[in-house]
């Protein structure tokens, strides 16, 4: 119980992931995993495998189970009253991780760790508008993009194409001239690719909304007879190593940077919390955006 | 009277061809290749490319190999009354043995290293098609049931070999699996076809395939008639799982990289729609490979058409939905006999002002 | 017709000028049938005339081509057996048609079960089993009408699915082979049944291959040939040798024929004496007490026993279809132990035909020749198929030898009649010239012609040395074939006689423990 | 053949020693046993698991998903199967959320996304039925479709902020000893209740049964195999709108990703819970059960905490695995 855990001194943590559908999100459990043994929290771990109904079953079963704090990355954004609602009239402090929830009730939760989806498809489109000129390739004054969506529907998905919507129509230069899902993975990606250099002509750049998708883009491209990063430029999110490895030869012209790497904050905001201490709402993680060169840079001590 | 002799051969013609088991599956399949070509005038288009075919065409046969591969495996199963969801899993469990050899293994760019890590993928897979037979004909499980403890399990192993990470390789004897060319057709492909090519021979000029519908049909009398079912069914499984596991290794090579939890994800289903395309009853018995061949190839023009002609990413389950009740309903002797009924006053009438 | 009547009522059912085609097969060819209130109208032909087509396009089963059909003078298509049934015509089908996993009560009352409180109450279950109970003891059937119909033997199904087409108050009442695996007692008994419906007004439809039992209880009889009608007759009018000309279009004089050949290989093989199989002390629990059985080269040993005595659970456990747990099995001197499955026994050069041809013998969608290749190719294994100038060689063969009709062996076999099915079966199994043949009930559902053909067969086969065990309902039968008959009685073997020494009265005096009772009607066919 | 009689006079205890439990129960026994079971060992490993609040709590969790097995179940009963109610699920969530965003009444949105949901599951058993469809080929285009339907509608989540429809969500009944039990769980249970006096009680419940035996002998019956068919479609798309509501009360949102899969979850319950893939045999309680045992593996799994993501998986395939082949044993033996 929460008094027990006072008294020894040591913390229990109930911790709902998503699942492992990702490198990144495998990364993103290994960090909290680690995290927590260096800490000396006792973590209590479960896998909701995408679904929201599983996530609702552990954050439950956590309550009962008396743990300290409940963190967790949500499925989706909506729909988490009633069980957050649950966890507050059990005194239990939630915190979001990765992923923010839709309510209007903000004393749910304590404080939301993670990245912004809208900001980084933002990022990706100011670059776009800032190298508008080198991007098209072609030169013949349009710069026609084609997107690689993740998961139909996934608030990732949406965000990133929404921010970077946003931004480039500022430039009407700029046109997103197909647009389909390859589901976060290389092979969709990969699949989806070589349909677009059949039936869309033109490309000049492919936006991809996560690394794996853009490398599978990168397949399809060389074995189009193209040069992937010089003959079609590619912009990605989510700098894996992968990813960052392509980056730095050229491959990929530009990645934003979402980090897995959220569990030492995590912990360090679980101590807080449960030792009764303040701490903000809004917990942006740290993150930042890479070219080629920077890429190079960073790759040699890369965890993930 | 030559005139109508000859209208009446070609309607006979006709007649026997619409009435052919595949005619509907490949009408669609022909449909299907034509709105992608007013859609995109070049879908047709196959030129040499680097000393290899490139095209539309192409990729779709390349692309469709995975599917092609599983359904082969999946006619069998199907033909002894069984099903084999597990197939995804192996694919997974395939592609991660394979992948993670390379990349620990001593010379992980070598052809050599290659080859040994296929061929201990396959093994693993015979292990895994062996437990598959094992749970169906030995223990008596549901083939369905039986199934789903590998494919909700497989998964979790295939993440437990790669450790959850995308685990990429730079292996170009592996990577050729997939993408590359042997007289200048796609590798995939070859595999693929090469292995329908075989598997149609063994069954069809054997007795394979006739023992293996007697055990689909009726597995009493099957057993009373001295058939080895159990042996049966135990090799269809292990032939299942090997090719799962071969598609699953080119799913793999086509991206130089595992994804533990995307590889081969739902392609048991993909598989099974293309069985039944083809005209292989899911309650076992009579089976067509040739029809899964369409099937396969159906699938697989399918996916390059979503893309192809612009369908919105929303829109992509509700066209296959439609593709594939049209396709079925095509199929369906019931439903053909409703359309014939409708169509039959036209004829009639013309007739009567002929005479 | 000629037999028009001044005084005859009106029909209930008038089918006139029929035609019914599948696919290349003209199953009826312009059938007209007239169906009187208050008789029993026999519908005669030998297998695959078209007497279940008939029944099945008067009941909506199948929607016939050409022709029209009257109920009571009016026109009527039915669309669904549900339909038919609606208008009172309550049909038992040749295949035992009921529902395997359901309850015997259920299964009787299925689509009427009585409600509790009102019409839209819960089925009520007490009186459900209480009437189902009443009414199967009016056919002195003895089961609980609880139990789950599938744990019953075919006959005691076949009896329910009668009880269950009887107790509706139907106008029409139609029977087809509703006696092929009931013995003399229950039919008697079915009998009584059928002329109380009858002399209530019932109109009866009835189907059999047993002369004596149509000539029993039908007042007039339809016949058929090659979905043809050939005769319509009063029964009275009608001699028994008429019938089958009429049936068959030729003679019967085989019969003969069978008895003296029989009697002379009898001879032969007592002097052989070449035991080929025997089993010591077989059993299974719960389905046979220990028995010891030896058979000789060149015989033909038949089973005699009462329904459920377990004359098919012997013959399963001589193949090794169901594994004993006591005794061990001799096959040509070399000890096999027990079998554990079929393919040990065939690896012996043993063969079992079922009885259950349906669910045990035919492969409904594989063409008539895989059908029948299917045992050698089995044992071959699959990596040697049979070539197929053998295989067309075998089957034309064979298709020849049985006269299986129709004579396309790339049909598929659920086109053929219940009895040509039964041939290709019995094709399948001489195919791969066993030493030892256990034929279950052979000759079930069959019809005269082709009864004689397996017969004669049978005999052919001991004649060339094969040991044969033959297992039957018709007493008459086997002991016609048999060279030492073996009587079985509630699941154990009381005696074992040579044929010489005994006859129809001395089996059911063994069988019933007390002096034989001349059944008069089974004298008549020997 | 008196023994319809009830013997009154009979001691109870006796009456309850001699009792042996029909074969057909079985499954539902062993089912049974082993969810005691699991429950026992998991009151023994972890401190707060064998609370009643748990047991109740389960019910609460799943109650989307036992309403979904009982629709199952009655298609399973046929010798089909309906590969379309995860889509259904979804789609139900959508249809309510955008409806009660545009501001219907709620007595109006609840009969739109029933009548959606039942006629999906309809259309599906009149293909099945008139034009010889297989069901998992008809029912995977109709997962297909209601999928796209989602998308469609909304592909981003809607919350659900209707003051009734909180109400009922946050909803429960306070049982003696401080325990209680959310009010979706209730109607859950009622569906399984209902479902099961249908199955067993009425003509309809009968002819389900009888098409799993033998389709071709229903027909030769007269019973309405048509109307059934379709019927058990139906009624499998009428519960998987009323699981989708039960999903929208539990999540208080819809959302076009909702329930990807949970097809399989309830094929997998019903199966556990002792009903034969090829019809004819089965207990709608038995499905509850399976519902229950799924349940309590993932609490088992939530409870223990320190089991990788693969682990999970991996262990949910092998207690599927040993319940299977733990009840394959127990039927053998009769
Ligand atoms: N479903 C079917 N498809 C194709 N042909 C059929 C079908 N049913 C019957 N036939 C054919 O129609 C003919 C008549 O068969 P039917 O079953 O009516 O014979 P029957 O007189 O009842 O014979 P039996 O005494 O053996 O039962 C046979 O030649 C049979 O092969
Ligand atoms: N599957 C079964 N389950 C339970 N009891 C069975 C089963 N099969 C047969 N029996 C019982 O075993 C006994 C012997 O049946 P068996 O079929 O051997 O009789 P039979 O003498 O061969 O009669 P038939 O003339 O029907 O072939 C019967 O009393 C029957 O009720
Ligand atoms: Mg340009
Ligand atoms: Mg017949």
């Amino acid at each position: 119980s929460s008094e027990e855990g006072a008294d020894d001194g040591s913390i229990t943590m109930g911790f709902a992931q998503v699942g492992a559908e990702s490198g990144w999100r495998t990364a993103n459990t290994t960090s909290i995993q680690e995290s927590a043994k260096e800490a000396g929290i006792d973590l209590k771990f479960s896998d909701a495998q995408q679904k929201q109904e599983n996530q609702i079953k552990s954050i439950r079963s956590y309550i009962q189970q008396k743990v300290d704090v409940i963190a967790f990355s949500p499925v989706v954004e909506t729909g988490w009253d009633a069980v957050l609602q649950e966890a507050k009239r059990a005194k239990i402090p939630v915190v979001l991780t990765d992923r923010a929830v839709d309510t209007e009730d903000t004393s749910l939760y304590v404080t939301f760790i993670g990245s912004d989806f809208v900001e980084e498809g933002e990022k990706a489109g100011q670059w776009l508008v800032d190298n508008a000129e080198a991007s098209d390739v072609d030169k013949d004054g349009a710069v026609n993009v084609v997107e690689l969506q993740g998961t139909t529907g996934s608030a990732p998905a949406l965000d990133r194409k929404k921010g970077f919507e946003d931004v480039i129509s500022s430039d009407s230069k700029i046109k997103i001239t197909a647009s389909q899902t390859g589901d976060f993975t290389r092979d969709g990606g990969k699949q989806v690719m070589e349909a677009f250099l059949q039936s869309t002509p033109k490309i000049d750049v492919v936006y991809a909304h996560n690394d794996d998708m853009g490398l599978g883009a990168i397949e399809a491209i060389k074995a189009a007879g193209k040069k992937p990063g010089t003959d079609i430029k590619i912009i990605t999110v989510d700098a894996v190593k992968d990813g960052m490895t392509a980056l730095a030869a050229g491959e990929i012209n530009f990645i934003v940077e979402c980090s897995p790497l959220l569990g030492e904050q995590l912990m360090d905001v679980a101590e807080k919390v449960v030792a009764g201490e303040e701490v903000p709402d809004l917990i942006v993680t740290e993150e930042t955006t890479f070219t080629p060169e920077q890429a190079a840079e960073a790759l040699p001590d890369r965890k993930y | 009277m030559p005139e109508p002799t000859r209208t009446r051969a070609v309607k006979e013609l006709g007649a026997r061809a619409v009435s052919h088991r595949l005619f509907w599956p490949l009408a669609a399949l022909g449909t299907l290749l034509a709105i992608n070509l007013i859609a995109t005038p070049t879908f047709f288009n196959v030129r040499i490319q680097d000393g290899h075919l490139y095209g539309s065409l192409v990729d779709i046969v390349r692309n469709g190999a995975p599917v092609l591969l599983v359904a082969i495996g999946m006619t069998l199963v199907i033909a002894t009354r069984g099903i084999d969801l597990s197939v995804g899993a192996v694919a997974a469990i395939a592609g991660a043995v394979a992948c993670v050899y390379i990349v620990k293994g001593p010379a992980d760019g070598a052809a050599g290293t290659a080859i040994v890590a296929i061929s201990m993928a396959l093994a693993v897979c015979v292990a895994l098609g062996l437990w598959n037979g094992f749970l169906v004909a030995v223990v008596g499980i549901q083939p369905i049931i039986a199934t789903l403890v590998l494919m909700v399990a497989g998964r979790g192993i295939a993440m437990l070999v790669t450790g959850g990470q995308i685990t990429t390789v730079n292996n170009d004897a592996f990577a050729a699996l997939a993408s590359g060319h042997l007289l200048t057709l796609p590798v995939a492909a070859l595999i693929a076809l090469g292995v329908f090519a075989v598997t149609q021979i063994v069954v069809r000029r054997t007795a394979l395939g006739l023992l293996i519908e007697s055990v689909g049909i009726n597995p009493e009398a099957s057993r009373l008639a001295g058939v080895r079912s159990r042996t049966i069914i135990w090799t269809v499984y292990v032939f299942a799982a090997l090719c799962a596991g071969m598609a699953g290794l080119i799913i793999a090579a086509n991206t130089h990289s595992v994804n533990a939890n995307s590889l081969g994800l739902w392609i048991e289903l993909d598989a099974i729609l293309a069985v039944v395309i083809g005209g292989t009853s899911l309650a076992g018995g009579r089976f067509s490979l040739t029809g899964t061949l369409v099937g396969a190839m159906l699938i697989a023009t399918l996916t390059r058409t979503i893309p192809n002609i612009g369908i919105p990413a929303e829109a992509n389950y509700l066209f296959k939905a439609l593709v594939v009740v049209i396709v079925c309903l095509l199929q369906s002797p019931k439903a053909r006999a409703v359309l014939q009924r409708r169509r039959e006053p036209i004829p009639t009438s013309r007739e009567e002002a002929v005479v | 017709m000629s037999q028009a009547d001044v005084k005859q009522p009106l029909p209930v059912v008038e089918m006139l000028d029929v035609s019914i085609t599948f696919g290349a097969v003209r199953a009826l060819d312009g059938v007209s049938l007239r169906l009187l209130p208050g008789e029993v109208h026999a519908l005669m032909g030998e297998n695959g005339a078209g007497k279940s087509t008939l029944i099945k396009a008067l009941t909506g089963v199948y929607t016939i081509d050409a022709g029209r059909v009257r109920i009571d003078g009016v026109e009527t298509q039915f669309a669904t057996p549900a339909a038919a049934q609606q208008a009172g015509i309550s049909t038992v089908y040749q295949e035992v048609n009921l529902i395997p996993n359901l309850t015997v009560a259920e299964n009787m009352l299925l689509g009427r079960e009585p409600r509790r409180f009102a019409r839209f109450g819960p089925i009520d279950r007490r009186e459900m089993n209480r009437r189902a109970a009443a009414s199967l003891q009016s056919l002195g059937i003895d089961v609980d009408p609880g139990s789950e119909l599938g744990s019953h033997p075919i006959a005691v199904q076949q009896l329910v699915a009668i009880a269950r087409a009887v107790d509706t108050d139907a106008r029409v009442l139609i029977l087809d082979e509703p006696t092929s695996s009931l013995d003399a007692d229950e039919v008697a008994r079915l009998f009584e049944v059928m002329r109380r419906l009858r002399d209530q007004g019932t109109a009866i439809v009835f189907v059999s291959h047993f002369l004596d039992q149509v000539f029993e209880i039908s007042d007039r009889m339809t016949i058929l040939r090659n979905g043809r009608v050939v005769g319509e007759r009063l029964t009275e009018e009608t001699t028994q040798l008429e019938l089958v000309q009429l049936m068959i279009g030729r003679d019967l004089k085989v019969l003969e024929r069978i008895d003296h050949a029989v009697h002379e290989t009898a001879e032969e093989a007592a002097e052989r004496r070449l035991p080929v199989l025997s089993a010591v002390g077989l059993g299974r629990k719960g389905s046979l007490e220990a028995t010891d059985l030896t058979l000789y080269a060149g015989e033909v040993v038949g089973i005699a026993g009462l329904l459920g005595s377990g004359r098919t659970e012997l013959a399963r456990l001589l193949f090794g279809a169901d594994s004993a747990d006591t005794g061990d099995l001799t096959v040509k001197g070399s000890s096999a132990r027990r079998l554990r499955s079929p393919r040990h026994a065939i690896d012996r050069n043993l063969a079992f035909c079922s009885e259950d041809r349906k669910a045990e013998g035919v492969f409904e969608e594989l063409s008539v020749a895989d059908n029948m290749m299917l045992g050698l190719q089995a044992s071959r294994g699959w990596l040697r198929p049979i070539p197929t100038a053998t295989r067309d060689k075998l089957v034309a063969e064979y298709m020849t030898a049985l006269d299986i009709r129709p004579a396309d062996p790339s049909l598929p076999i659920r086109s053929l009649s219940g009895g040509n099915q039964q041939k290709v079966l019995l094709a399948r199994w001489l195919i791969t010239e066993p030493d030892v043949l256990l034929l279950d009930e052979p000759t079930r559902g069959i019809d005269i012609g082709a009864k004689t053909q397996i017969q004669q067969l049978v005999a052919d086969l001991a004649g060339k040395g094969m040991s044969v065990v033959f297992i039957s309902a018709e007493l008459e039968e086997v002991l016609r074939l048999s060279h030492r008959l073996v009587v079985l009685k509630d699941r154990r073997k009381i005696a074992e006689r040579p044929n010489r020494e005994i006859d129809v009265n001395d089996v059911l005096e063994i069988i019933t423990g007390e002096p034989g009772i001349l059944i008069g009607k089974e004298r008549a066919d020997a | 053949m008196s023994a319809q009689v009830a013997t009154t006079d009979d001691g109870l205890l006796a009456r309850v020693a001699r009792f042996s439990p029909p074969r057909r129960y079985l499954p539902v026994l062993g089912t049974f046993a082993l969810f005691i079971g699991m429950f026992g060992v998991g009151g023994i490993r972890y401190e707060g698991f064998a609370d009643p609040q748990v047991f109740l709590t389960l019910l609460l969790d799943n109650g989307f998903l036992i309403v979904l097995a009982v629709g199952m179940t009655f298609v399973i009963l046929t010798g089909g199967i309906d590969l379309s109610v995860g889509s259904n699920v979804a789609l139900s969530t959508l249809i309510a959320a955008r409806t009660l965003e545009l501001g219907w009444p709620v007595a109006a949105v609840i009969g739109v996304v029933l009548l959606s949901g039942t006629l999906l599951g309809a259309a599906m058993g009149l293909l099945i039925h008139y034009f010889d469809i297989q069901p998992f080929i008809a029912t995977l285009a109709g997962m297909f479709l209601a999928r796209g339907l989602c998308y469609l509608i909304s592909v981003e989540s809607i919350p659900i902020k209707d003051e009734t429809f909180s109400a009922i969500a946050f909803g429960s009944i306070t049982l003696p000893g401080g325990y209680y039990l959310g009010w979706t769980a209730v109607f859950a249970l009622v569906v399984v209740a209902v479902a099961a006096y249908v199955l067993s009680s009425t003509r309809f419940g009968r002819t389900v049964y009888a098409l799993g035996g033998s389709e071709p002998s229903a027909l030769l019956m007269g019973l309405p195999v048509a109307a059934t068919k379709v019927g058990v479609y139906a009624i499998s798309g009428l519960c998987a709108a009323l699981g989708g509501l039960l999903f929208a009360l539990y999540t208080l949102s819809g959302y076009s990703l909702h329930a990807v899969g949970m097809e399989l979850d309830a094929i997998a319950a019903v199966v556990i819970g002792g009903t034969l893939l090829t019809g004819g045999r089965g207990l709608v309680i038995g499905s509850l059960l399976g519902v229950l045992v799924l349940g309590t593996i993932q609490t088992f799994i939530s409870f223990d905490g320190t089991l990788s993501s693969w682990w999970t998986r991996i262990s949910i395939g092998v207690l599927v695995l040993v319940f299977v082949v733990a009840q394959r044993v127990l039927t053998r033996r009769r």
